[in-house]
């Protein structure tokens, strides 16, 4: 706004003190509400840019996360706070984190669909500690028999890894890549001669469908063996 | 092959592997140790490709299914807990292997699948949420690498008290299992549960008397299982030294206090 | 400290990092655990001076009231905070959840018991914040030196938990499987001969340790373990 009394200093300093004390990430429209006169996005953004240069060199920095903006500190600080507080959330098995990543990648997915990619029953504690954690929820039910749920990340699993969207996860290997892991040399070609009998499938597996993403993306549903 | 055994056929770790093993040799003291860490038979079959550079799109199933039925079959013999998933993947590579045996005629359909086709997806997928799983857990976690900041607010109208669910006292109990690695130390079921309510109550009880007749802490309307359970909580809470029975000679009236007879708190 | 690669920029951003996330106030004995080398009070107290004048002109100010050092944010400030209010409640603190749960699954339990489980000292506060709020409270005394307090949790917990009896409580059976307890190299499930000799042994350490729970529980024995 280009009223003549906007003070960008102050209106720094209230944003500053409204992150560093709020208990979740604020949104610009929370932002807004903590002036009485309207403020534009572009002269929020502007102090949001000013206060989080003010912190370089420090050891908070401002982030954007999934549910808005937030203080962290940085994480090369992390060892020194360990030393004052030793407790640390837990390191999860594979089994979850497995699951996680399952639920994060090919969501919405049912119990079912889980439990077919990794090949063993999932317990239900592995679930609910997911859920309590705030990572994963229900996002509603598969209309087959039986109407799993399907569930999904949520914005706290997105945040409390520092990401803004779900495309700021880490790209999955493809499919092909996995396949060529075999450096070329090291065909075992002889020993096994007798079986290696179908070329068909190495030298066009798309036929098998093995080149073919698709297949396994979430949205085969039910069918996604 | 036209390759001299001189020249590593593969590089494991990169280390030259000259030879193929001959079979996975399993140390039987580490063998149970060596399922739980798996996740399962796809993470096994995984294992077994990898470390034996086999071709994922050309797998030699008589190779493979023979070293997972000899280490099913050990886990067998040592009568180990063997998950049904092990057994099921053992007859789908069985089933697999006699297909693959079958003669194929040359005018075989060109969209007839080769046997192996779902086995390797499954494979291949498995070992991309494998390897996803990994990297999400090396992502900077809130609370694990960073902290969140939270300056107090001098507020004194604020009197929002904070809630807890029982779920948040799960998540607590997990948090004092990873810092104290005391998993399999603290088994709270829900029978031992059962018994330290019950020490409660009967501590609470206590504090209203100075004493009581020992059978004043039954109730005959109580069930067996509860009769059971009160008994079992105040000889827990002799042994803790929270509280005395004594008898003055066989016979007499048994009384139960609290250690010191201290009702005053 | 006059050793000479001693940083005091570093010491400040160090402290300001512990200060911003800390949930109570903290005091100099807190404030050295954060750094290797023994820092002397003087040094400190220095540094708290320069991160406090950092402050001057903003919306936070450093403070140190009666527990510790903390920050806050400056009374002129809380007129615009509250126009955002939408007040979330507030949340306890990990140390208060942990010691509620260990009332609520290992009572009646001494602070030296809730100690010994979660490792790290049980401030007076903290037992006091759960008796105000009528969860817990003392049912008698352990006849150990001492005579320390056996505290448990009451009725009121259960009603404001919405629960009809401890047994109520979710079953911690198999809580143990959803971390990770071994190295974490061991994960990939690659090579197993080296690591696994060691998993072996701790394997072997559970088992036994089952008998021998005098480390964590002191003085409750192994019948009820």
């Amino acid at each position: 706004m280009d009223s003549p009394s906007f003070d960008i200093e102050h209106v720094k300093h209230v944003i500053e003190a409204a992150l560093l004390t709020a208990s979740e990430p604020l949104q610009l429209a929370d932002l807004k509400k903590l002036f009485d006169d309207e403020l534009d996005n572009d002269a929020l953004q502007e102090a949001l840019t000013e206060v989080a240069q003010a912190c370089e060199g420090r050891s908070i920095e401002l982030v954007n996360v999934a549910s808005g903006w937030r203080f962290r500190t940085r994480p090369e600080y992390q060892r020194f706070l360990d030393r004052m507080n030793p407790q640390k959330p837990p390191r999860y098995s594979r089994a979850v984190l497995e699951t996680l990543a399952i639920v994060a990648y090919k969501q919405p997915v049912t119990r079912g669909d889980i439990e077919d990619i990794r090949g063993v029953v999932v317990s239900t504690n592995l679930i609910k500690a997911l859920e309590a954690r705030g990572w994963i929820d229900v996002v509603g039910n598969r209309e087959v028999p039986g109407r799993p749920e399907l569930f999904a990340t949520t914005r706290q699993f997105l945040d409390d890894l520092n990401l803004k969207a779900l495309t700021d996860l880490p790209p999955l290997d493809d499919l092909g890549q996995l396949i060529e892991t075999v450096a070329p040399g090291a065909r075992v070609g002889g020993e096994f001669g007798a079986e290696a009998g179908d070329e068909a499938l190495s030298a066009d597996g798309e036929e098998t469908g093995i080149d073919a993403p698709a297949d396994i993306a979430p949205e085969t549903g039910p069918t996604l063996n | 092959m036209t390759t001299e055994i001189a020249a590593p056929i593969a590089r494991y770790r990169g280390e030259p592997v000259l030879q193929l093993p001959l079979d996975l040799y399993i140390p039987p003291d580490a063998l149970e140790v060596f399922l739980d860490t798996f996740e399962g038979p796809l993470d096994l079959l995984l294992y077994l490709i990898r470390k034996h550079n086999l071709d994922v799109l050309d797998i030699p199933m008589a190779r493979l299914t023979a070293q997972y039925l000899e280490y099913v079959e050990v886990m067998r013999r040592k009568s180990l807990e063997l998950a049904a998933e092990y057994l099921v993947m053992a007859a789908v590579l069985i089933e697999i292997k006699s297909r693959m045996l079958l003669p194929r005629p040359p005018s075989v359909a060109p969209d007839e699948e080769d046997p192996r086709a779902e086995l390797v997806r499954r494979l291949l997928v498995y070992e991309q949420m494998k390897l996803a799983a990994h990297r999400l857990d090396e992502l900077p976690q809130v609370g694990r690498d960073f902290m969140l900041v939270q300056v107090w607010i001098d507020k004194e109208a604020d009197l929002a008290l904070p809630s807890v669910n029982a779920e948040d006292l799960h998540q607590a109990w997990l948090w004092l299992l990873q810092r104290a690695s005391v998993n399999k130390h603290h088994r709270v079921t829900r029978d031992q549960l059962s018994v330290r309510e019950h020490m409660t109550m009967v501590l609470r009880r206590l504090q209203e008397v100075s004493f009581l007749e020992f059978t004043q802490l039954f109730s005959q309307e109580d069930g067996v299982p509860k009769l059971v359970v009160t008994l079992l909580a105040i000889l827990e809470l002799a042994r803790e030294s929270m509280i005395e029975v004594t008898q003055q000679e066989p016979y007499a009236p048994i009384y139960v206090k609290l250690t010191h007879g201290l009702s005053v708190v």
